[in-house]
């Protein structure tokens, strides 16, 4: 399990994340939502240390992390080969064809042989729905099919987390859907997830857990059903808001 | 003075670069010839060229520049006469046309002091010989088979021989004679052409094909100057003897 | 050597005010305005006789852009009094020295920018060109008051690197009798016999000129991005 | 009243628009609806000249413009100095402040004098709420407060028809809930407008008439209401894929 | 006239075989190789006593920017064999005229394309950085796989203009008794005199060979773009 205790992060002395204390189960799906420049990429970003958090610690299993102390890149490495990160850019590397992109962390991360990555990349695309786009470059992609690549290159890694950054955020509602029902598939197969997203009814049938951050803060942490019930105002408003109930 | 080759009427000022002046091109970075001294140009052609100058009621007018620059020069019209250490070839006559002689100049082989091999001219073949490109130097080097290397400065090409970098130099023997009043020759040595090996050039003013009235009346000019002592006077100031005679 | 410093220094600097910097200055604007036309011929979208006009442009890019300066120095200064043209230039087209320096260190570094502006001005997106163009503005309103703006943002720094690669051209100015600070650190060299003093000199003074105008070209670069925010 | 009649549109022989013929009714609002890649934004575009169809008939009131001959540039210019067009990249000019971007077109364009400009201008960025951006550059505006000044922007060359390309589908929900309430309020005004949106609550509000078109054709064209209580099985599920409640 | 091309060109030809493209070529190939170091040097976030040679690279790429490198020439042929260091160069440095030029064109050019090396890659989106670091690849396995691949792309049309321009600069290789294309037109010149007509003929001659360069240059930009698409 995945757990962070009294975190904080500034930027320029702004805080960013203010006393963040959460656990993200093993197995399970962790939806963090809250409005926009709360702190929700932040976070995520912190899990993978792409940001560095001034203090709090940080717990993957048994290996505790003080990350008020320097960290070594050993150290980093290790944590970063045990999570995946999939953008909400997609930031599929364009140079490389759709296999290619896929094969490339087993092989030169994993040290996987050429053979063995391909045939596992053929597979995956074809678990995404992508089995015909293989020898194709990123560009010629939509960005639903973008997004499924970068998807299928994370899940290459077979990394114990799988954080998304608003994975969807960037696509068309049809496209979107495309990514949604991969996610759900993927959810449904217990692979640990930590998603932040907009999206209100993915987040209701994807989520074991939700994380609700405001202004830097944790104001919800608990069961999906009872966030979709709260009585809390704040929370209905912005569930509100982001269903377009009330415009 | 044989004024046959020229087809034109009319006086010799008619077609200068710049009216009332005698533009003189020249090189300005070749001691004793013409040079700057504390940020002025001096040397023996500067002063043969003033003296031209004023025989024929002009002001002198010089404008240096690149060896390359120089014939290029006269052929469009930048100036009106070059002075700069030329020889007569019969090549060159075919496009242009010389003064008579105003001073011979001997060639002078540099090398090394402990160099044994090369003694004479004829020793050239092969040796990589330094001169700057444009200078005639440079082609009595390739007239002997030697492989030209390309130096402007004088120092340069003794520093070049002294290392061992370069076999051999050939310049003018008055330029050597110059460096060496307050230089040393420590390391080098050098042999001066005989007549046999190669002829002292004949050093003359170079004009344009079509100025034949213009180089008429500066040979008539260098014959006065001549006849009253003042280039005597200026080889002497120059390079420490009278070279104006064969 | 200190001596020859202290003689030499005033005289090069000398030089370098009266040649060396009017010439990459005045070169360099003419340069600019010429390179600025260019750029906007070749990226026209006019047709019909105007193609003529492009393949001038296409033609005088490649052929300063594929000869030495050197070469071209020397055929403007040397070469065109042989173009003899009746009625218009009947003793060939003559220029003073200085003349013909600043017209090829125009046309040559007008060849160059010109590719940097029209590089500048297609790296501008298309949306701000929709943009101009759905309030109803002109290609010539959209050009001057949107896309040039933007344009110069971007050229600055290959521009100015082109200013910097000029001003240490213009020693080859001495080839066609421009005695500039170049020249005169040769002639300086000739008399004393001492010309590695002299080069290491004239590099030091045109380091100094160059570092100066770095720091104006990060000056200016400041200046025309405050519009860009530099976090996020 | 704007109204296009058998409008074709082919790129490198593809056919983006086939037989298109619509009219748009002047002081109503006309969203146009439809998968990714049908051609809505080719159709709006049209009409801006921003492409260019190969034939067709093009009416705006009384001038009637044959697409399949050549156009001058003064019949361009005059069909665009009567309409506005907001985009979903906002294209705001980066150069130019606020303020200035919203002077912009009248000085350039209507040659309207400065301080009556700089007034119009004011006037209109506190109609979208952003009278205390009129200084700043449009770097640091967030992607709502940028797309706010897009239409204020377009505002203030006062045209019979502004249309816009999917304005809200760059943002958050948050932020596109600012945008919307902005865009309701200027319908509500009577301001002509066509509106490509993929948000069926928003355009179900706002809808004076909805065009579908799916694959270059016009599916339907008509009421809003109509349109929504459909009995035709494929704008039913579009509308469904769309809000989300099949995932 | 004619005469004159007839004989001058293969013995220019010769020279340009001989010297102009060797040199060019393999300076330039050291010079990407230089650069290469140079640039990830300059991008390096290695802390400690790294920054001395972060302020070597940087001192470096001034040093050769801002002084012409007609006096870089000189200075490296003439003046090191005076740096006598006692033990290692008890003699001064000296080195062969070719063996100094192509040092001197190497680190000239070395210094000029590091710069644009390093614009290339910090033109690299850092979503490219992110996503491989979240694989848990190394610093250096991204820079060697994600990175510089992307920045090839980027920087080719940069790096092909800077080898036009070496091409071209190699003439300044006679100042250092290096017997050039250019320098034999200069000889053949000196005993013609026919200065005009051997420049126009070397200027020919250059253009070809920058010519073919371009057109390598826009295959090789062909071959590297092959993964972006153009519509849209
Ligand atoms: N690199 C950075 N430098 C400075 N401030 C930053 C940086 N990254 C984020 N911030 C600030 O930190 C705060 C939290 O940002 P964050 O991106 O985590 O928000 P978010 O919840 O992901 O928002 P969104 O929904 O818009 O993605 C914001 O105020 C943001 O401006
Ligand atoms: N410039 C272009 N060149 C070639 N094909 C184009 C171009 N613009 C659009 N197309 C093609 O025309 C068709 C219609 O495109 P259009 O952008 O109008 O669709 P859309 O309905 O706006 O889609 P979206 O919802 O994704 O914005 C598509 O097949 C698209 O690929
Ligand atoms: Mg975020
Ligand atoms: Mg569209």
């Amino acid at each position: 399990m995945i757990e962070v205790k009294h975190l904080n992060k500034t930027f320029d002395g702004h805080n960013a994340l203010t006393d963040i204390s959460v656990q993200f189960p093993k197995d399970q799906t962790t939806v963090i939502v809250g409005p926009s420049g709360s702190g929700k990429s932040t976070l995520l970003r912190s899990l993978n240390f792409l940001e560095r958090p001034e203090s709090g610690i940080y717990q993957f299993d048994s290996d505790e992390i003080d990350l008020s102390q320097p960290i070594s890149n050993k150290t980093i490495l290790s944590i970063r080969r045990r999570t995946e990160m999939v953008f909400q850019g997609y930031n599929l590397f364009p140079h490389l064809s759709v296999l290619q992109n896929v094969m490339e962390g087993p092989i030169q991360v994993q040290k996987v042989k050429k053979a063995a990555a391909q045939q596992a990349a053929i597979d995956l695309l074809g678990k995404v729905g992508l089995a015909e786009k293989a020898s194709v470059y990123p560009s010629q992609l939509s960005g639903g099919q973008a997004q499924r690549v970068a998807i299928a290159r994370s899940l290459a890694m077979h990394p114990e987390y799988i954080f998304l950054d608003e994975p969807t955020s960037a696509l068309d509602p049809e496209l979107e859907l495309e990514v949604l029902k991969v996610l759900l598939q993927i959810a449904s197969e217990k692979q640990s997830m930590i998603i932040v997203t907009h999206n209100m009814a993915f987040a209701q049938q994807v989520a074991n857990k939700i994380v609700f951050i405001e202004d830097g803060h944790v104001l919800y942490d608990g069961g999906s059903d009872a966030f979709f019930e709260t009585d809390n105002q704040r929370i209905k408003d912005f569930i509100s808001a982001m269903t377009f109930s009330n415009i | 003075a044989c004024g046959s080759q020229s087809s034109q009427s009319g006086n010799y000022k008619d077609n200068l670069a710049q009216s009332g002046k005698l533009t003189i091109g020249l090189e300005g970075t070749y001691p004793p010839y013409s040079y700057r001294q504390n940020g002025k140009l001096t040397g023996f052609e500067v002063e043969l060229g003033k003296a031209i100058a004023q025989q024929l009621d002009l002001k002198a007018n010089f404008v240096p520049t690149k060896w390359d620059g120089l014939v290029a020069g006269l052929g469009s019209g930048k100036y009106d006469i070059i002075l700069n250490n030329m020889s007569q070839t019969p090549d060159r006559k075919k496009a242009y046309l010389f003064s008579t002689p105003y001073i011979y100049s001997k060639y002078a082989m540099i090398t090394r002091s402990d160099n044994k091999d090369i003694k004479t001219a004829k020793d050239i073949k092969g040796r990589n010989f330094v001169a700057s490109t444009g200078s005639d130097n440079g082609v009595v080097i390739k007239k002997f088979g030697g492989n030209l290397r390309p130096i402007e400065q004088f120092q340069t090409e003794l520093d070049q021989i002294r290392e061992g970098r370069a076999d051999g130099a050939m310049n003018a023997e008055s330029a050597i004679t110059t460096y060496a009043k307050d230089h040393s020759l420590k390391g080098l040595k050098y042999h001066v052409l005989t007549e046999n090996e190669q002829p002292a050039a004949k050093i003359s003013a170079l004009f344009n094909k079509q100025d034949g009235k213009l180089r008429d009346k500066v040979n008539d000019a260098l014959k006065q100057l001549k006849e009253n002592g003042t280039l005597k006077k200026l080889s002497v100031k120059y390079f420490g003897t009278d070279i104006t005679t064969k | 050597m200190w001596h020859i410093i202290v003689t030499s220094t005033p005289q090069l600097i000398e030089a370098g005010l009266k040649y060396t910097i009017p010439i990459s200055v005045i070169s360099f604007i003419l340069g600019l305005v010429l390179a600025l036309v260019t750029a906007l011929i070749r990226i026209s979208t006019k047709k019909g006789a105007f193609w003529i006009l492009k393949g001038i442009a296409r033609f005088y890019v490649w052929l300063f852009r594929s000869t030495p300066l050197l070469v071209q120095l020397f055929i403007v200064y040397f070469g065109l009094p042989y173009l003899k043209i009746a009625g218009l230039f009947p003793n060939g087209i003559q220029m003073s020295p200085v003349t013909a320096g600043i017209l090829t260190f125009s046309l040559n570094t007008g060849a160059y920018c010109a590719e940097t502006i029209r590089g500048a001005i297609l790296s501008i997106p298309n949306g701000q060109w929709e943009a101009a163009y759905s309030i109803g503005m002109t290609r010539t309103t959209v050009l001057r008051r949107i896309i040039l703006p933007q344009a110069v943002r971007v050229s600055l720094p290959p521009l100015a690197n082109s200013f910097i690669g000029l001003v240490k051209d213009t020693s080859l100015a001495a080839s066609i009798t421009i005695v500039e600070m170049f020249e005169v650190s040769q002639q300086i060299a000739a008399q004393n016999y001492q010309p590695l003093v002299m080069y290491c000199l004239v590099a030091a003074l045109y380091a100094v000129v160059c570092t100066a105008l770095s720091w104006l070209q990060g000056y200016l670069e400041k200046v025309t991005s405050r519009y860009v925010t530099t976090s996020n």
